[in-house]
């Protein structure tokens, strides 16, 4: 089955509705106007964006709070861990740039000498069924980051919209499966093949990067951030979390909660002592994880071109373009121009 | 707008000021953002207007620390929280010059802000030079507070919970909060753990009382934090309210005088025991 | 069917007029629900405004606080200070949604045993008044 | 790890008739920081605390939990049981199922389970307690006393027989203060002058006691035991070291425009004098604001005469800085200026005249040489009338308060007046008649019994000057009910006691409370009427209210009494429940100080940032601070943040 299917626009929708029997199906919704993912409603209306969805997925492999063990204090402190459980699960309609990001925590989470049980059990139980972007919004810029909107790499099965419905392809045995369906026929087209822009934000090596380290330029770059951690939230790669017991009554869990390096708190050690106390730091860090710190660990930059973190930025700061600010800067220090004249105006 | 331009040139050419915090527009896209302009540049993309929504105050802080002295555009709202900052020896007035602009009022989505309807004065109370109209102060109304007034506790608490369950604890709402700069911010403190960290509604909520009350009487109203909430949780709601309530208790409008100690510090023996009872349902 | 649960209380009191005034109702044998908790705090002026909102996320059905009556802080100023931190603590705990009655703030001295008495069995009649009524804030379980 | 150890008292029945004690022990022995639960008859017996020790000894425990009585009842019995076995005594809490459980609580099952709810929530909140020191702070065993008046000498004098140093500064001249202007005192009608001098000499003579005169407190810092006062002398332009106090400048000096402050301005005296003949110091001082030499560098006359050479018209202020250790306020109180009241003439008339001026009239030292001569014509007054309460309980003109020793000083004048005109008449125009002290009534009934004075109840409306020289007094006689006038030829208006006119700026300096009217505050009306709300500052005299020469002068022992029960020990030791700032994770914003009624907070300097710190020895431990602080820098030992929240969360 290496064939695109056709599944018309009305059919979608039985399609789905039926997954849900079995499965528990993950579409996108549009809410005041954002894009999130959500449990489908049998019988509500399916729509898909174009492009980038709002929300990223992060949430549903490695949530926000997660219980990772419980206990009790009447029966002398007895910690269970918490079972991974859940029914199967369907994701319907993410894009290549999430599957980067699934990609990505997998190399975290799974390939790393202590394995996350919990992250290993949301990937096992959850089938992506991708779909190609049909155009790139105003902040995406994955063709810069070696992949292309209508990439399959990663996903069990993908479709793409076309003028009457839709087109789709298994690529893995469990998409296939899903796949298996009255409504689909065979058809001879393919999803059009486009000519994607680039060049947008390109950026230097990783080992360039880290020759900034030192360089003035994170002050100039931070002026005008608030480091607070919603770009890390919202970032489909940004995985670290804070471990924490949160009690009641005698009875309590320990949890994982997001935590954000861009926040103060993150790097405040005890006894006072805060290894990124200024602003500068924390967004040197959060620059150089991206482009350069990811890929000495994992061999790839962990920036999916997604364009999140500029959507959601309270200042409506573009992270991606710091990255090229800098790489203009470490393309002058190698002409052996001055450091000023590299600053753009774009902050 | 072009006298104030003019006058921050002059000020950075003849070292008065190391740089000026304003307002940037970008040519091509038509974004305006907060900005740091230094001596060598021009003041071209320097912009004034209703796109200007920012707070600028909250970078103050940064620049103080790295500059000796610099200048700031502020409209009416951010000079108010600018007192706060003051009276409580977070910026030193010495290194500051305030260039106060008589604000007509700033745009949100296409419409005029929220903000600017409860607007307590169009120019900043600190001032060093002043530019444009200053209007008549008024009082703000806070229709919204009072619309939420009306409800019964129990239609109250539905309202905010469906919001505080929404909150992702990103915390840009304290970080953009110029009043908001607490060391270690009691959300971040683990023992003992009065907010856990955990983005769940017990704990969204004991984060939203505790923002709202710390802002007791040194909000200004300038609005960022609902502005910046990727959540769209109406924090502005929890702000007016209790600026309201401290306007009716102790009779005070934060930031708008000059100087003035936050009303939660004050001492007033005088202040009647009726200010502890509930307002009758 | 729910079996009626007595509310629980919550009183934080300074240690030197108001706690001394609740020790005074029990040599003094006043009897009142067994529903209050009492914590004390050195000075009215201690008690921060978390506290209270702690108490209704954990679940308490009405909170009350008492220092020495003004004029009479131990430490001159203390309850005047917290006059006004509480005033303005109980305008944002009615503004989202906590019933005001769940809130009693007032001042009891040393020598007001039966007045605390009084206060306590009249507020928890109060709060059973209200057992109809959603417990706002109250977290639900472990998860919320 | 913390391993608690539980006692569960029975106090007799009194908490075992309500509360099922067994199930209370039992309930506890599950919570995994109990080590062990015991219950017993009487915690606080002999054999009760003995337990305790034995089972620190033995079981290990490091904390302890005793549910009984009240805290304030026996806190302090089970912290010393603690510290006997070598174990903080700051480790123990106690849960108060006594009177705040079994003694208010009818029904048995709930009184159980609110003990067992309150035995546990102490057990959550004694692991977070923290072992505390005492502290221990080295002070300076000097005392300041400020104001030579004879609240302050007296404190001196009883500080400096304590074998303690003390420093008296005092502004004007010469020590005496109000008493030395006085001419005899009631109730005995002895003169004042001569129960006050040897006081001033013992003081100026006593080894232990240094008089700085012509000086003033300009700046305090520092805390109980450790004050850095400085102290600026104004420029006397003699020097006090060579003068021999002979007074032949003063004879000679040909100014002689000087309103003589001593005499309640009643004369002139010259522009450089010895302010009283028997002033202690008895130098003399240069008015610079009418000494020729001084203003138009002219005549030079008393450095030319003096014997001594002491002159020296160079003089500048001086200041210096002193280490103390308690400071005594007693700056006194100053006669109201009566010209608000334009309808009786005061200042205006030259024979309406104040208490004081009274006074002054009398004395064998004053400007008539004790005669009693109206100021205008030098005649004798044959008929005075003695207003009381002008400017006291009259809100609307001027103070509320009562100035409480104008009904006594009034009958006194009434009484020294007869004894200098036996055939005048007095009248003396009162509201009501404040008399209660011991023999006070006594004596007011002599005055209207014995010397035939004609009181009047009632307030005057006015007084006008009569074409005769005379002053109609027009005033009412309420107990006859009808409007009355008399005709006098002085009147003497009893003006009210008000604090001095630099009382709120010194109160300032110090950093102590003052009322409303400019009276200095005490830390409590009634069981702290000498200590201000900061530590090792006192009050003595009428700058704390209106006082009379007996209140003084017992308020002077007191103060010194409790300077030297501070001295008495070798270091201040402190209850260690005070507040302390985390320098890192404060701020710097300083909002704590302003609800600080102890003005212990202090700005200091950490790493780049100015941060609060708390002077351990000036805080008292109330915690307002605390919760000011938004981020939560401050914490308060014994009452931290931590020990409340287990309190608050875990009960069940």
């Amino acid at each position: 089955m290496n064939k695109w299917y056709k599944m018309k626009h009305a059919d979608m929708q039985k399609f789905v509705s039926a997954l849900t029997e079995k499965w528990e199906v993950w579409v996108p919704y549009r809410i005041d106007g954002k894009w999130e993912f959500g449990i489908y409603d049998t019988g509500r209306d399916l729509d898909f964006p174009e492009s980038v969805i709002h929300v990223s997925l992060k949430n549903l492999f490695f949530p926000k709070r997660r219980p990772i063990a419980t206990y009790d204090e009447n029966s002398k402190w007895s910690l269970k861990p918490v079972e991974p459980e859940g029914k199967p699960r369907i994701v319907i309609g993410l894009h290549p740039c999430d599957v980067a990001g699934i990609e990505y925590m997998d190399k975290v989470f799974l390939q790393s000498e202590h394995k996350d049980v919990m992250y290993a059990s949301e990937r096992k139980r959850t089938v992506l069924i991708g779909m190609l972007c049909s155009e790139m919004a105003d902040n995406c810029h994955c063709t810069d980051r070696g992949l292309t909107p209508d990439a399959t790499r990663g996903m069990d099965a993908a479709f793409a919209r076309i003028t009457d419905g839709y087109l789709l392809k298994g690529l893995t045995d469990k998409g296939k499966q899903v796949l298996r369906s009255e409504y689909l026929k065979k058809v001879d087209e393919v999803p059009d093949k486009k000519d994607w822009p680039a060049g947008r934000y390109v950026i230097a090596s990783p080992e360039e990067f880290m020759e900034m380290y030192d360089d003035k330029i994170w002050h100039e770059m931070s002026d005008i951030c608030l480091t607070c951690g919603i770009c890390t939230y919202a970032c489909p790669t940004c995985v670290c979390f804070l471990v924490t017991d949160e009690n009641f009554k005698g009875k309590g869990e320990r949890v994982t909660v997001w935590d954000s390096c861009q926040l103060q708190s993150y790097s405040r050690m005890a006894g006072g002592h805060n290894t990124r106390k200024t602003p500068a730091s924390r967004v040197r860090n959060r620059t150089l994880d991206k482009f350069a710190y990811s890929h000495l660990r994992y061999g790839q930059i962990s920036c999916t071109g997604c364009g999140r973190c500029v959507m959601v930025c309270p200042l409506k700061r573009s992270f991606p373009q710091l990255g090229a600010r800098l790489t203009e800067r470490i393309k002058d220090k190698k002409k052996g121009k001055s450091k000023s004249g590299a600053r753009s105006k774009e902050a | 707008m072009k006298e104030m331009r003019k006058k921050i040139e002059e000020l950075l050419k003849n070292g008065e000021i190391d740089v000026a915090l304003g307002y940037r527009e970008n040519p091509a896209t038509g974004e305006v953002k907060a900005d740091v302009f230094r001596k060598d540049e021009t003041l071209d993309d320097m912009v004034f207007d209703e796109r200007c929504v920012q707070n600028l105050v909250n970078y103050l802080p940064t620049l103080v620390a790295r500059y000796k002295k610099v200048g700031i555009v502020l409209k009416g709202c951010d000079g108010r929280s600018l007192v706060t900052q003051l009276v409580e020896h977070r910026i030193n007035k010495s290194q500051i010059v305030a260039l106060g602009i008589g604000c007509e009022g700033v745009r949100l989505d296409g419409k005029e802000a929220d903000k600017c309807g409860d607007c307590a004065t169009n120019m900043t109370p600190i001032v060093d030079y002043e530019f444009g109209e200053k209007k008549q102060k008024k009082d703000p109304v806070f229709s919204k507070v009072k619309e939420i007034e009306r409800m019964s506790p129990a239609e109250r608490w539905k309202f905010f919970a469906d919001y505080f369950a929404r909150c992702e604890r990103c915390y840009a709402c304290r970080q953009i909060c110029p009043s908001c700069y607490c060391e270690i911010c009691v959300a971040d403190q683990q023992e003992p753990k009065w907010i856990e960290p955990s983005a769940k509604l017990s704990a969204n909520t004991m984060w939203h009382l505790i923002r709202a009350y710390h802002l007791a009487g040194r909000c200004a109203d300038c609005g960022e934090c609902e502005r910046v909430c990727p959540q769209e949780i109406p924090m502005r709601l929890l702000n007016n309210a209790l600026e309201k309530a401290v306007h009716e208790l102790f009779g005070v409008r934060p930031g708008t005088v000059p100087e003035e100690v936050p009303p939660l510090v004050v001492l007033n023996k005088e202040d009647p025991d009726t200010i502890l009872e509930g307002k009758n349902e | 069917m729910q079996v009626e649960k007595e509310p629980k209380i919550l009183a934080i009191l300074c240690k030197w007029c108001s706690y001394a005034g609740a020790d005074l109702a029990g040599t003094s044998r006043f009897i009142y629900p067994a529903n209050v908790r009492i914590v004390q705090v050195p000075c009215s002026g201690r008690v921060d405004p978390i506290m209270i909102f702690k108490a209704f996320v954990e679940g308490y059905d009405g909170v009350m606080v008492s220092g020495c009556h003004p004029g009479d802080c131990h430490y001159g100023t203390g309850n005047y200070h917290a006059r006004r931190r509480i005033a303005v603590a109980r305008r944002l705990l009615e503004f989202v949604g906590v019933h005001p009655d769940r809130m009693h703030f007032t001042w009891i001295s040393a020598a007001e045993g039966k007045k605390f008495a009084d206060v306590c069995s009249r507020f928890t009649d109060e709060l059973k008044a209200l057992s109809g009524t959603e417990k706002t804030l109250a977290r639900k379980e472990l998860a919320t | 790890m913390a391993k608690v150890g539980v006692f569960v008292c029975h106090c007799g029945v009194n908490i075992a008739a309500k509360v099922d004690v067994k199930r209370v022990v039992d309930a506890l022995k599950e919570m995994p920081e109990v080590g062990f639960a015991h219950e017993y008859k009487f915690m606080c017996s002999s054999p009760g605390q003995e337990l305790i020790r034995k089972e620190i000894k033995e079981s290990k425990i490091n904390r302890v939990v005793v549910a009984a009585c009240s805290p304030r009842m026996h806190l302090p019995t089970f912290q010393k049981a603690l510290a006997s076995q070598g174990l903080n005594p700051y480790l123990v809490s106690m849960a108060n199922i006594r009177e705040q459980c079994s003694w208010v609580t009818d029904d048995p099952e709930m009184a159980t389970q609110k003990a067992i709810d309150l035995v546990a929530r102490q057990i959550k909140r004694v692991v977070h307690q923290d072992p505390l020191e005492d502290i221990s702070v080295p002070m300076t065993k000097t005392a300041l006393v400020i104001g030579g008046g004879i609240a302050g000498i007296q404190a001196a004098l009883d500080i400096a027989d304590g074998n303690r140093k003390v420093i008296l500064v005092e502004k004007s001249p010469s020590i005496g203060g109000r008493m030395a202007q006085l001419d005899e005192t009631f109730p005995t009608l002895d003169c004042s002058q001569c129960i006050l001098t040897p006081k001033m000499v013992e003081a100026a003579q006593h080894p232990n006691i240094e008089i700085r005169v012509n000086s003033e407190v300009k700046k305090v810092d520092g805390y109980v035991g450790n004050f850095e006062v400085t102290v600026e002398k104004k420029a006397t332009y003699v020097d006090a070291q060579k003068c021999i106090g002979c007074g032949i400048c003063q004879e000679k000096c040909p100014v002689k425009t000087v309103p003589d402050e001593f005499n309640a301005d009643l004369n002139l005296r010259a522009a450089i004098a010895i302010p009283f003949p028997q002033a202690v110091p008895a130098i003399p001082i240069i008015e610079p604001d009418y000494c020729k030499k001084l203003i138009e560098n002219k005549c030079g006359v008393c450095a030319k005469i003096c014997p001594a050479e002491a002159i020296n018209y160079d003089d500048v202020p001086m200041q210096e800085t002193v280490n103390v250790g308690a400071i005594v306020v007693a700056t006194g109180y100053r006669e109201m200026d009566p010209a608000v009241y334009t309808e009786y003439g005061g200042r205006k008339y030259p024979d309406v005249i104040t208490g004081l001026q009274f006074e002054r009239l009398v004395s064998s030292t004053g400007p008539t040489g004790g005669e009693l001569k109206r100021p205008s014509d030098g005649e004798i007054p044959k008929t005075v009338v003695f207003v009381q309460c002008v400017g006291s309980r009259d809100e609307s003109k001027a103070h509320a308060y009562c100035s409480g020793i104008c009904c006594m000083y009034t009958a006194k004048h009434t009484m020294i007046y007869k004894h200098h005109v036996p055939d005048g008449q007095a009248y003396v125009s009162y509201i009501d008649i404040r008399a209660p002290g011991k023999t006070y009534e006594e004596f007011v009934r002599r005055a209207i019994e014995d010397e035939g004075v004609r009181y009047l109840r009632g307030r005057v409306a006015k007084i006008r000057r009569l074409q005769n020289g005379q002053y109609r007094v027009y005033t009412e006689d309420t107990l006859v009910g009808r409007a009355v006038h008399i005709d006098a030829d002085m009147v003497v208006l009893a003006s009210a006691v008000e604090p001095q006119e630099d009382a709120v700026g010194l109160a300032q300096i110090l950093g102590i409370a003052y009322d409303s009217d400019g009276f200095y505050t005490e830390a409590h009306p009634k069981l702290k009427p000498i200590e201000t709300a900061s530590a090792g500052i006192f009050l003595a005299g009428a700058c704390q209210g209106p006082k009379d020469i007996p209140a003084s002068v017992q308020q002077g022992s007191a103060a010194a009494s409790k300077v030297l029960s501070i001295f008495a020990r070798d270091n201040l030791v402190k209850s260690p429940q005070i507040a302390t700032v985390d320098p890192t994770a404060c701020t710097g914003c300083l909002t704590c100080s302003y609800v600080c009624h102890y003005s212990a907070i202090e700005e200091k300097e950490f790493g780049q940032r100015q941060v609060a710190e708390i002077i351990p020895g000036k805080c008292q431990g109330c915690g307002a601070c605390v919760a000011t602080c938004k981020g939560k820098a401050i914490t308060l030992a014994g009452f931290s943040d931590d020990e409340i929240y287990e309190e608050i969360v875990s009960c069940k």
